[in-house]
């Protein structure tokens, strides 16, 4: 079994051991204990804050199982959702722009790609650090980390934007070079994309960034065949992410980040489907149910205002019914009891 | 012999004839006769100034007196871009640095413009390859350095030479392959002959119109910004010796550069001086000084402006010329004349 | 009683009558017979289309008052929605940027706010010509006639764009003169507003815009006081369309007109009322309830397929109800029949 | 007696004491011990060519013989913007024009740019009022371009000098209210402060980065584009006889121009030329020409640049100095000088 839940303390030596499996597209994922460390304490602080405007919170939420046997508990995977981007600067990206050209003398008509340096993402939340074990990939549960974050902000609405990011890791090859760096970054920072990436600790909000990236619209069809090649690819490691947030209603089109090129999928809220099809139900306490008729999938969390805690549920269709029936087991997990109103969604 | 002379009524068919050399690469001396019947009747009201200084264009022919051909060509717009806008590329710098990073990059980059509008413009010059040698090439082009020094009122404070770019050896461009060819999705030679027939609006509706780094385009198209066609490097230099330069413009389509100087500044403003034609006598000829270089002449008459190349030079105010040389010029002895030294004075 | 309809070809005089009354702001609405013809015929045209890729279709509404008593019928509206804005070319507008400054060594931060240039509203569905009578305008079949639109493009989903955007007439005074146009389109056209407007026919997608507007961002600090006061500032006239449209779901603060400065409202369909809250319901006919509890207004209409038509329902609460109630002779208005389906939402 | 000469180390209190005097409006000569001391140090180092080219800075003080005391400053930096970025407003042109609507509106545009980046740039002049008189002023500005014709290898193709821009009456500068306001919502005082202090990164972080058509700004900011402050209108003609020319790039904060030349363009390169002392005879000076006009004259050691200005001239190469001039020069009979005429020649 297993359930999302904010990080805590304890869970500190157990992302360290995470962070070193990693794989290297993740660039958002805290490495090092004392990053860790800053990370967690940041997030406790910020569950525990009383928030009017989002601000320089963020929320670190982990996956954790639990063995059904002997009830040890590990961690499995983290995701995480900063408030307000770019809150101490400006986030930057590059806008997707199609300069429509049309000659009236020549009858002809075309359109030109540029990517032009943005700040428009400023402000929105940001969905990062998404990552699961390799034994959760296939599960519905990878689905439920990654949405929790956003049940989250559809129960804390003052927590957050009305719009959401997250950048996914761009194509790198083996050597860590990435071709859209090297056709555009490079020229400006005349250093290598890890080395970019490491002096600037993975930011999009540095002053550093308006001294030394392009002011004016980069024309897409002039940069060589394999930095455009992989403008708005993901790193393979991204693939799991981008399908879950796209299936969740998130689009790809408009932005790339400025350094990898690697897509940025945006939403405003009311395109997201957790929040405009959950349902609040109440909880009807039963055992386990025999397998009767098809089932599906369902992402359940409770109100939250405490201890948020999220969990998958293997259910009859739920759409026309005002109650849900959990195990004990669930609500316990769930920290709900009869009668108590949890949100749903389907995965 | 040869002399450099306004072009007048009288000259269409062998302006033809001359177009007809020219081949492609020449875009403003095609060998149309309903367009070459335009310019020149352009050209004659520009010497007789019954049109106003900035729509002027004034057309040189060097004729061989002794058969009336024509030899070459050469023009002096008044003014261009007022009528279809002129582009070009400027080159300008931009430097990124972060004191944080120890970064400091300078980066050129290009930005569409229309900077050059009203400058005169030196264009359409072409020796028939019959004439290609001694002097003549320099008689032809430097002429029109004499011509502005002797009617400088009639120009604007800046002249412009746009040089054809650099193409490689098929015939090809590599900036416009680079740049160009990604906005207008057609044939260099195509575009070319577009811009030729003053259909220019496609420019304003498919260029990029924002600033471009250099750094983005391919090598092949960085290498050759501001450099000129192998065949028109001699004609760099001679203009560069009257004091035209090279200051960062460039054609949008094969990146030539654009030569240009204040009317100011000219080697022919500075150095050309008038003189008296001296009687033609024998212990006058025995006093001129020996002559180091050859000089231009010319007349001082706008309308029937014409020039010469001769072994004689200025000698505090006189000048020796052959009784031939002065029927050349239309002029006899006591006339006054302009002079400059063919070559440019070495700077100390 | 009233009923939306598509427009038909014995409209027109009445269409022409209507015209010689609209306020001069409306500038999308055609005002000669020959272009009120044209625009019929295209109508026509449009809802006889097999359509897969939304085009040069436009469809236009009008609003029908019925007299109860003597049957009388008589044209008090009109609404358009074309499929794809620009379909010829390119629909230019200005886009609202906002620049963040951020300056580490001086510790300041600010936004400065430039007009783009933008094409980005090409091939979008563009909501126009929306106009109501004086009697109208505080009746909820003002509301109805908006709406009909949408309710149409929701049914017929491929005819039409994922988003919407309807461009609202800018603030001009007495003599016609528009402060944002003299400050800006007058330096580049060289010529009053209204002649400007009358050479391009109102359009927004001719070549001559890139031969003449601006190619660079404006910054609107350096713009004339009275002309930043009327940057996305609706004219009188527009204020009705206005509230409708954004209690509808538009979004009023992305793009402004490139020569007035009036507002243009847009949205993805999945931000609009019309598309997330309708109700699919069966029809039960009845005769006029009486008048119990508390009622609310509701836009519904027909399915369409044939012949649309949109009338306006005052009900009880339809929130969780399966059929609808509807008198004969709404049935009869809207074509159908007991137990056919009718679309509903609140307005 | 004055000359004008290389600083030396001896200098720096004569230094505070001018640049106690200069008030604002000067941003690199501000009564700073510190800052003033770093430069001499600089300027002592450039002199003795120990630190490359482009880091010079050729500081010269005009010394009042008789007294010992400092009359006057002026410098040329070798490049500027090599270490932090030099930024200007370029202007440019962009036609919008329309065939269908008979419209060609012509525009001016400004740029931000670092175009002039490695130029060596002139600087820092400043006459005491006590010796604002007779020749002192064009002795001293013109100085540097004798430096340079004697020395032209110390510099780059491009040399340039910034004017003040125009100020109202009350100080403020029409441009900066119009447009920098906007963007840096400071005092104009305190950004050129932040200016001279090196606080430069703010530039790239505030100023609007896309092209400015100037028709957007108030007209009182139109205005004054490329206009001098009205104290700077006689420096700016002094530079201008020497070949120097306003090319359209402005201050970015008070639009005041930049005056550029190619050095090879210079008045100084062309005019000036070498020349011997004459030995101290009365013969000699019997068969001086009568001078016309008053000469520049300076000996040709770096290290002890000295310069003065003299009633005698140069004639076929040789100059008949006095032994007080000689002096002041660090020279004696039989030593070379360069020569240039103090007043331009006028173009016939």
């Amino acid at each position: 079994m297993y359930v999302v839940r904010p990080v805590e303390t304890a869970d500190i030596p157990a992302l360290e051991s995470l962070a070193a499996v990693t794989m290297p597209g993740v660039h958002t994922l805290p490495r090092s204990r004392d990053r860790i460390e800053m990370a967690v304490e940041r997030s406790l602080a910020s569950f525990a804050a009383q928030v009017d405007i989002p601000s320089e919170e963020s929320y670190l939420f982990v996956l954790e199982s639990i063995d059904e046997g002997t009830g040890a508990r590990r961690i499995s995977g983290t995701a995480a959702i900063f408030a307000s981007a770019g809150s101490n600067g400006t986030y930057f990206s590059f806008r997707n722009d199609v300069i429509q050209q049309v000659s009236r003398d020549l009858n002809i008509s075309h359109s030109v790609h540029a990517l032009t340096l943005c700040s428009e993402l400023t402000a929105y939340s940001q969905l990062s650090s998404f990552y699961v074990e390799e034994g959760v990939l296939q599960r519905p549960e990878a689905a439920l980390l990654s949405r929790s974050r956003l049940l989250y902000a559809a129960q804390q609405p003052q927590r957050f934007g009305d719009r959401f990011f997250v950048p996914l890791a761009g194509v790198t090859d083996a050597e860590g070079q990435s071709p859209f760096w090297n056709a555009l970054g490079r020229k400006f920072f005349q250093m290598d994309f890890l080395d970019a990436e490491r002096v600037i600790g993975g930011a999009r909000n540095r002053t550093l960034i308006v001294e030394l990236m392009p002011h004016y619209p980069v024309y897409v069809p002039l940069l060589p065949g394999d930095a455009q090649a992989v403008m708005g690819q993901i790193h393979p490691s991204g693939e799991l992410a981008f399908n879950l947030l796209t299936a969740e209603g998130f689009e790809a089109d408009e932005y790339i980040d400025i350094f990898d090129g690697g897509p940025i999928l945006q939403a405003h809220k009311h395109g997201l489907r957790t929040f405009t099809r959950s349902q609040r139900l109440r909880v009807r306490m039963a055992p386990a149910a025999a397998n009767r008729g098809p089932r599906v999938d369902y992402a359940i969390c409770n109100d939250g205002s405490d201890a948020f805690r999220a969990v998958t549920l293997s259910s009859p269709d739920l759409a026309d019914c005002e109650a849900v029936a959990l195990t004990p087991e669930l609500c316990e997990i769930l920290r709900v009891a009869e009668g108590d109103s949890v949100t749903c969604v389907r995965i | 012999m040869l002399v450099v002379r306004a072009i007048n009524e009288n000259d269409l068919d062998g302006l033809f004839a001359l177009a007809s050399q020219v081949g492609t690469g020449m875009t403003t001396l095609k060998a149309d006769m309903k367009m070459l019947g335009d310019r020149l009747a352009t050209a004659c009201a520009s010497f007789a100034e019954t049109i106003p200084p900035e729509e002027r264009d004034y057309l040189f022919v060097m004729e061989d007196t002794a058969s009336g051909r024509l030899a070459g060509v050469c023009a002096i717009k008044g003014a261009v871009g007022l009528t279809e806008p002129f582009y070009n590329y400027r080159i300008g710098t931009l430097v990124h640095s972060s004191r944080e990073l120890d970064v400091f990059t300078k980066m050129e980059t290009l930005y569409l413009s229309n900077d050059l509008t009203g400058s005169s413009e030196l264009c359409s010059l072409f020796l028939h390859p019959d004439y290609r040698q001694g002097h003549n090439g320099k008689l032809l082009s430097k002429s029109r350095f004499l011509f502005i020094a002797q009617f400088p009122h009639l120009f604007t404070e800046k002249i412009i030479a746009e040089m054809r770019g650099y193409q490689a050896d098929d015939g090809s461009s590599p900036f416009y392959e680079g740049l160009g060819r990604h906005f207008f999705k057609m044939d260099f030679h195509h575009v070319d002959d577009l811009t030729a027939l003053g259909k220019k609006s496609f420019i304003a509706e498919l260029m990029p119109r924002q600033p471009l780094y250099i750094a983005y385009l391919p090598q092949e198209a960085q290498d050759v910004v501001g450099q000129v066609h192998n065949s028109t490097a001699p004609a760099r230099r001679l203009l560069e010796q009257e004091g035209m330069h090279y200051e960062g413009y460039v054609d949008i389509f094969d990146a030539g550069p654009v030569l240009q100087a204040r009317v100011s500044e000219l080697r022919a403003m500075r150095d050309s001086e008038l003189a008296t034609i001296a009687p033609d006598e024998d212990s006058v000829h025995a006093c001129a000084p020996a002559s180091k270089e050859p000089t231009l002449v010319s007349n001082t008459t706008l309308r029937d402006f014409r020039m010469i190349v001769t072994d004689s030079s200025n000698a505090n105010g006189h000048i020796d010329l052959t009784s031939a040389e002065q029927q050349r010029l239309h002029l006899r002895a006591g006339d006054t004349v302009r002079t400059l030294p063919l070559g440019a004075r070495k700077v100390p």
